[in-house]
């Protein structure tokens, strides 16, 4: 605990000490020490933040020092505590301990509102604007301008919003027409909805999770044109990524986390690329990288894309004549970095998304109309990226969840009767193949942990021998045995001459699992590596820049 | 002549279902889709009777019977936002509680059952000065206009401006369509969709006082004869906006009205009666198709 | 004499309908107030299916007599009444076997007859107030149903009897508790060139009546006499006496005089149905004309004119 | 497991309580004792076999109508037209069992359940496949199929199936032969009751024992779910309307051959909305729904009896039923989360 002068002030009290760091934060894994310069002030800072969620631990020791004035970048891998961090810098989450610092003072913040009123904003990925009112509308909700004080009754001055709107928008550069229906809108112009909505709510730090995973090329150059218009206006930017190109494009600080805690910090000047991507990666948990020396695989295609292309529906990406080809005992790794359209590609293979034009074949048979079901039956499987909401029904038991999708065939479902023995027994079959490890089997699958979870959507892809296996981010969110778990379960998969299509942001996993990678970039195949062992920056060219230049 | 009765008529039969029909329209707005209206009207209908008779003023009377319509529909609303009942149910509930309620009352402490006739009971009076009748084809229709007439019309052209000018419009409006979105903003959507229920209530009890005091002066237990479930249909079929309700309420009325003379041309009461349900019906087909057509383009 | 409660089974619509069970009822609390017998009204929400549950109930739970409003309630009554000799039975409207059972059957298109003979004479008689000059009367009732459509036809044959080429507007309201509809649509009648409407609509018809008294026009109740609802705009009613013959059911049932087995006639003859006493109206109206209607009372009670019955007759060609 | 049991039972105590208390306050302020009426309605719904038969008998139809409701929200559609399925369902057992020759004999039976069926079904399918194909909202198609019901067969047994001769709106009797026998004479419990047993414990073989009815109840929790392991979702939900038009037009036949005997004004005096009352408070499981329908069926016969005995009005017991009601829905998180977005979306 800290002595008692730096316990957090909490926000009634107007305390005007700076915050004096107790003691150097912790780096251990850090080359550098984040020096707190003294001429400038810390705009959005945390001291030594930890936070668990039961045994899960997502920060363990984060500090962190965003000046005022500059943009500053978070990168880390998946699950390394990005989410949670800035959970707790906006108020949703309080800190097991350790503390947020505003404004040069540490505070206790009870709730996004609290952020707010300290100038503090956020940008989520999921955008808080109600699709069927106007831009205008979304923009003064919650805070309208009136033209008389009647309490609710007043009437909204919609020429004061409207001249708000249109000049905080001209204030930083963007162009937008207010009167629109929001859902009518492209996505990004939302996002700067998004963000003059905090700026005329007087934020002047804004915090954007993933800015760019929805947003195509174009649409992230204008984002960050006018992210540097209001940097160039006073406005602090803190914003993660996973993008190291558009770090380096943008950033003017950059700290990495990793695990929960924060192990690189440094100017952008002062960096590279190469740089980042190594203390991302570094340390990474002993996964066993041994893909068979170039192994040359010889089995018969199972799957084959021809000239693929599905047209973009809401805020997803669309696919452009992708070709590929998975053969029988192969593991194919698509890099790409998140919103590229691997997770569209996998399911358009899947069935649950349509396609424009092209051709799926899956051993000879031209599956491009055929419903998911069909697909099942001649040897799909389908790990969805979506554990949650695709991959399992959470509400329902576990023995549901690792038979549906078999629950037609025999021996669960004979002469039209589902046997609830049978059933329970192939659960049963099931679950101790892959070792899932739960209480009951008809208790709910919510009460297993994440890895188990995973496990369980695998026990019940991989029952019926399929032919090919579409996982797409397996090990999202999955702790590290699960992770080795589930990558012992795809080579064996594939070792029994299976073929897997593996769609994975994190390109440790795809290189120690895949014998051949490809890059998808935006929506389009933009290469091909035959041996990914030794090509890990190679590949990360790719997926940041759309070619290997 | 008879197209000025028509008018009449017409212009009398459409007040109460539009009355309602405002309420459920600015419900559903906010989100939730009142399927009580019925039960409010009733017991609009009963207060306004009791009221006027005592108070010998439609005024109070109405008023009377508005709030007390409002608080059934505030408390309604309740076990909808925070104990989170289906609301169809819930409302289903409520016709039938309310029924049963004032039926008690009806026979308990006034001793009758199904009609209430009191003492005295001040109607609704006509508005506009007599002369008015000699204007040509609309002039019976204005002279006689009663209050809650001329209060339902200015309310559903003033509505518009409402909902998109004034503030709590706005957050009626964005609760329906986004309630987190609200609620992350800092606004109290489970307050506001409170507050809009029973907005609702005020509005269908005084569709209630309509009922019994236009020109009846009395109260029955068959007074509101459906008409809750015609004024949903009528947003239903207006989609929510308040003049395009209001014009599905006039063609129902007018419906209502030429019963008589579509049943002298052949066509059976109850098919009649069932046409503002076939026409919510159609039109739901209709712009759900088209949507899913631009959908697909 | 019997000392047993007696029970009254309401039909659907309810209590509080204006007409049919609340006249009943009206004669069975007199009757019960004379005589000191006990009594009970039952109602239910679901009167169709459950009524033969009930009667039975009613006859185990030690009922003496057993009344049903329902028309559907007559098929079980039948089986009941062999089931409990010892409970006296009634029901309405239709004749049922029983040596316990008294069915009660009304003339209600013999007074519909006479209200429809005197609405033809006054329709076309301008030198009454509120009296156009043409042929046209009107009639409401509350549903498209056989026992309503009795008064209806009983109606235009009286008025036709009277002036072969007169048009008799019908319509129907659909419910039987919406006053607000049924102003309206008298109203509508009103427009059409119809100045006297009749009213068989139980709740609906307050809305008729009201209705003549805003246009000036005139109504005609049913059921009971409704002359003084709007005292001159009413022209007569017609007058059915359900609850006369309610209250002589439970009269003679505590007198140890029921009419098991009998069929009781309450038509014209017995003064079962019958016009009003006009109280408020009959100086408007020429003697004639009223000398006239009684002329038609005395030819059907003897017999010398026959009036469609609907629900022994089925219809008749002249109405559908 | 234990807790959801508990709170199960919560779920089906709690709106008896309250509607308990509420009626309790309207018998104190008319000077009742809330006791001795309610124990009068106790021993008026389960006094002796004679009254047992009489609940049962009014908790036939809602068997019907509640298993009927149950089938299509367990798959999270919101079907409220099982009214008016019952209504057509029971006017076509009725208008066959009328017009078919009376010398068929036992054969009329399989004929006219046969037939409600298929009305029944086709009657749902409409709102059924609206909702699969084109996402028309089901709680408005369906409410609006109520009232359609409800006019037309209002004006088929006043106009073309109005029985000749009769003071009311009633079709002629059916014949005799198809009279569904009474399983305790002389009370009208019918064999009806049998068949709602039956579709009752179908229902709940259906859930556990079929994989349409696995199908069902996933597609209720999770559609993103369902559609990834290969469960169509469209068929699914026409599936279940049609399922759902079929038991209830059953029950329509049921209600029309075993108690009616012939279709008349009143039919249904709302079953299809009590059912779903009954589905809910049963929260849609088997035996919960044998209950609620019996707690409603009784309702319905001792709040009628208890009138000879004690000058209680039957307001009384619409107090009771509104109030179960609406606290029988409180707290169903997932129906009314789905109901709120799907609202939104409808404007
Ligand atoms: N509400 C929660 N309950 C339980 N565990 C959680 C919760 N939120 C996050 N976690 C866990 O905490 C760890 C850090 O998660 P966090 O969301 O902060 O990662 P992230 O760096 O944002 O990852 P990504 O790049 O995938 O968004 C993960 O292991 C995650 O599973
Ligand atoms: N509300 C707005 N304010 C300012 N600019 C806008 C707005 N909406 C759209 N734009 C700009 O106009 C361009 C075209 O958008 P618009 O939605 O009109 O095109 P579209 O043809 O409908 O696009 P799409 O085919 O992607 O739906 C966008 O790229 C964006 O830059
Ligand atoms: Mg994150
Ligand atoms: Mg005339």
């Amino acid at each position: 605990m800290f002595p008692a002068k730096d316990t957090p002030t909490s926000l009634s009290n107007n305390n005007q000490e700076r915050v004096v760091f107790p003691r150097a934060p912790d780096f251990s894994h850090a080359r550098e020490a984040i020096v707190l310069s003294t001429d400038r002030s810390v705009a959005l800072g945390a001291v030594d933040l930890h936070k668990s969620y039961g045994a899960t631990k997502a920060n363990r020791g984060i500090s962190l020092s965003v000046m005022r004035g500059e943009i500053h970048a978070i990168v880390g891998e998946n699950g390394a505590g990005k989410s949670t961090l800035m959970r707790m810098l906006q108020g949703v989450e309080r800190p097991d301990s350790g503390h947020v610092v505003i404004a040069d003072k540490p505070v206790v913040l009870n709730g996004p509102a609290e952020a707010l009123a300290l100038s503090i904003g956020m940008v989520h990925q999921e955008f808080m604007l109600a699709p069927d009112l106007t831009l205008l509308e979304n923009l003064v909700l919650g805070e309208e301008p009136v033209t008389r004080q009647l309490g609710p009754l007043s009437r909204i001055d919609w020429a004061k919003a409207l001249r708000e709107g249109q000049g905080l928008a001209e204030s930083i550069g963007a162009q937008i027409d207010w009167q629109r229906r929001t859902s009518s809108v492209p996505v990004h112009i939302l996002q700067f909805v998004e963000i003059i909505r905090l700026l005329r709510r007087g934020c002047n730090v804004l915090i954007l999770d993933e800015p760019t995973a929805v947003l195509a090329p174009p649409q992230v150059e204008e984002l960050f044109d006018l992210l540097r218009n209001l940097r160039a206006n006073g406005t602090t930017i803190l914003f993660i990524s996973h993008k190291i190109g558009e770090v380096m494009a943008l950033a003017d600080q950059v700290t990495v986390i990793r695990q929960g805690k924060t192990v690189f910090h440094s100017t952008i000047a002062e960096t590279t690329g190469p740089e980042i991507a190594s203390h991302i990666v570094r340390d990474a948990p002993p996964l066993e990288t041994s893909p068979p020396p170039s192994r040359t695989v010889t089995g018969e295609p199972v799957l084959e894309l021809d000239g693929l292309s599905a047209r973009s529906l809401e805020k997803s990406q669309s696919l452009d004549n992708i070709s590929l080809q998975v053969r029988a005992g192969e593991i194919l790794g698509i890099a790409g970095v998140s919103g590229n359209g691997q997770g569209e590609l996998a399911e358009c293979i899947a069935g649950l998304r349509d396609t424009s034009a092209g051709n799926i074949i899956l051993q000879g048979a031209d599956i491009t109309g055929e419903t998911t079901l069909a697909r099942r039956n001649r040897g799909l499987a389908y790990v969805s990226a979506d554990r949650r909401h695709e991959g399992l029904t959470t509400a329902a038991s576990i023995e549901t969840n690792v038979i549906a999708g078999s629950h037609r065939a025999p021996p669960i479902t004979r002469g039209g009767i589902l046997s609830r023995k049978n059933l329970r027994q192939e659960a049963s079959k099931r679950l101790a193949a892959l070792k899932v490890v739960f209480g009951k089997v008809t208790d709910p699958a919510d009460s297993l942990s994440g890895g188990n979870q995973q496990k369980l959507v695998f026990a019940r892809e991989s029952a019926d021998n399929p032919k090919l296996m579409i996982a797409s981010q397996p090990t999202r969110g999955v702790d590290l045995n699960g992770i080795a778990a589930i990558h012992g379960l795809l080579r064996d998969f594939r070792d029994q001459g299976g073929a897997v299509l593996l769609a994975s942001e994190e390109l440790d996993e795809l290189i120690a699992l895949s014998d051949r990678v490809v890059v998808i970039f935006e929506g389009r195949l933009v290469g091909e590596v035959t041996s990914p062992a030794g090509a890990m920056a190679q590949i990360g060219q790719m997926m940041v820049q759309g070619d290997a230049a | 002549m008879q197209v000025e009765q028509i008018l009449v008529s017409t212009l009398i039969l459409t007040t109460p279902i539009l009355l309602a029909a405002i309420g459920g329209l600015v419900n559903r707005q906010a989100g939730i889709v009142n399927i009580g209206l019925e039960a409010k009207m009733l017991s609009g209908a009963f207060v306004a009777v009791i009221v006027s008779s005592a108070t010998q003023s439609w005024f109070i009377a109405c008023l009377a019977a508005a709030l007390s319509s409002a608080v059934i529909g505030w408390m309604f609303s309740l076990t909808i936002t925070r104990a989170h009942a289906n609301m169809i149910v819930a409302g289903l509930g409520l016709n039938i509680l309310v029924a049963g309620v004032l039926g008690f009352i009806l026979s308990w402490v006034y001793k009758t059952s199904g009609t209430l006739r009191q003492p005295d009971v001040v109607l609704l009076p006509d508005v506009l000065p007599e002369f008015f009748e000699k204007i040509p084809v609309i002039g019976p229709a204005l002279s006689s206009l009663d209050p809650l007439t001329i209060f339902a019309w200015i309310t559903v052209f003033c509505l518009p401006f409402v909902l998109t000018n004034t503030r709590i419009g706005l957050w009626i409006r964005a609760t329906g369509n986004a309630p987190h979105v609200t609620r992350a903003v800092g606004l109290r959507s489970l307050a506001i969709q409170d507050a809009s229920t029973a907005f609702a209530g005020f509005f269908a009890g005084l569709a209630g006082a309509h009922l019994a005091l236009a020109s009846l002066g009395l109260f029955n237990e068959g007074l509101t004869a459906g008409r809750g479930f015609i004024a949903l249909a009528a947003f239903y079929f207006g989609r929510d906006r308040p003049i395009q309700t209001a014009m599905a309420c006039l063609l129902f009325g007018f419906l209502d009205n030429t019963q008589i003379r579509l049943q002298t041309a052949g066509f059976p009461p109850k098919l009649i009666g069932m046409t503002p349900y076939l026409m919510v019906l159609l039109a739901l087909i209709f712009t759900s198709v088209r949507a899913q057509r631009k959908a697909r383009l | 004499a019997d000392e047993r409660p007696a029970a009254m089974i309401i039909a659907q619509g309810g209590l509080g309908d204006g007409s049919w069970n609340d006249t009943a009822n009206a004669g069975f609390q007199s009757g019960l107030e004379k005589t000191g017998v006990e009594g009970r009204t039952i109602e239910s929400a679901d009167v169709a299916a459950q009524g033969e549950e009930i009667m039975r109930r009613a006859a185990d739970g030690g009922f003496g007599l057993v009344i049903s409003l329902e028309w559907i309630h007559g098929e079980p009554m039948e089986m009941l009444a062999k089931d409990y000799p010892d409970t006296n039975w009634v029901i309405m409207n239709q004749t049922r076997t029983g040596d316990n059972i008294a069915s009660v059957v009304f003339g209600e298109h013999e007074g519909s007859f006479l209200a429809g003979a005197l609405a033809a004479q006054v329709t076309t008689d301008t030198s009454i107030e509120g009296i156009n000059a043409d042929a046209t009367i009107g009639v409401i009732g509350g549903f498209k149903a056989p026992g309503i459509d009795k008064f209806i036809v009983g109606y235009i044959q009286g008025a036709k009897a009277v002036n072969p080429d007169i048009e008799v507007k019908v319509a129907y309201a659909d419910s039987f508790g919406d006053p607000a509809k049924g102003l309206q649509m008298a109203n509508a009648m009103f427009d059409e060139g119809a100045d006297i409407v009749y009213q068989v609509a139980g709740g609906t018809g307050i809305g008729i009546i009201e209705a003549a008294k805003a246009r000036g026009h005139y109504a005609i109740g049913v059921d009971s006499d409704q002359d003084g609802m709007a005292p001159g705009n009413v022209l007569t009613s017609m007058v059915k006496r359900v609850d006369v013959a309610v209250d002589e059911i439970v009269t003679g049932y505590a007198a140890d005089n029921f009419p098991g087995g009998e069929v009781i006639q309450f038509g014209l003859a017995e003064n079962g149905v019958a016009l009003s006493e006009m109280t408020h109206t009959k100086d408007k109206v020429p003697a004639a004309y009223i000398e006239r209607v009684t002329a038609y009372k005395a030819q059907i009670i003897a017999g010398e004119l026959d009036v469609w019955d609907v629900s022994s007759q089925g219809y008749p060609d002249f109405f559908k | 497991m234990s807790s959801s049991i508990a709170s199960r039972s919560i779920g089906i105590l709690l709106p008896l309580v309250v509607s308990l208390i509420v009626s309790g306050v309207v018998l104190l302020v008319i000077g009742k004792n809330p006791l001795d009426v309610f124990s009068l309605i106790a021993t008026e719904s389960f006094g002796n076999a004679r009254r047992i038969a009489a609940t049962l008998s009014a908790a036939t139809p809602l068997l019907f109508t509640a298993v009927a409701t149950a089938v299509c929200f367990r798959s999270g559609v919101f079907n409220v037209g099982v009214e008016g399925a019952f209504l057509v369902g029971g006017l076509a057992a009725v208008f066959l069992g009328f017009t078919l020759p009376a010398a068929w004999g036992f054969a009329l039976f399989p004929i006219c359940f046969f037939a409600a069926a298929l009305i029944g079904a086709i009657w749902l399918y409409v709102p059924g496949i609206l909702l699969a194909k084109f996402e028309v909202d089901e709680v408005v198609s369906t409410l609006m199929l109520n009232f359609i019901a409800v006019a037309i067969t209002g004006y088929l047994v006043n106009g073309p199936l109005l029985s000749p001769l009769s003071g009311n709106n009633v079709t002629p009797l059916i014949h005799e032969v198809a009279y569904l026998p009474r399983l305790m004479p002389p009370s009208t419990l019918h064999a009806g009751f049998l068949i709602g047993l039956v579709c009752v414990a179908a229902y709940g073989f259906w859930c556990r024992y079929t994989p349409a009815g696995f199908e069902g109840g996933l597609i209720g929790l999770n559609q993103r779910f369902s559609r990834a392991v290969g469960i169509s979702v469209p068929r699914t939900i026409v599936g279940v309307m049609i399922l759902s038009g079929v038991i209830a037009g059953i029950g329509g036949a049921a209600h029309g051959m075993g108690q009616m005997h012939r279709f008349s004004d009143g039919f249904s005096p709302g079953y299809g909305f009590t059912g779903m009352a009954v589905a809910l408070l049963g929260r849609n499981h088997p035996i919960g729904i044998v209950l609620g329908a019996i707690l409603f069926g009784a309702l319905a016969s001792a709040g009628t009896t208890i009138q000879l005995f004690s000058n209680i009005p039957l307001d009384l017991v619409n107090i009771i039923q509104g109030t179960v009601m609406i606290f029988a829905v409180v707290e169903l998180g997932r129906i009314s989360l789905r109901r709120k977005k799907g609202t939104a979306n409808a404007g």
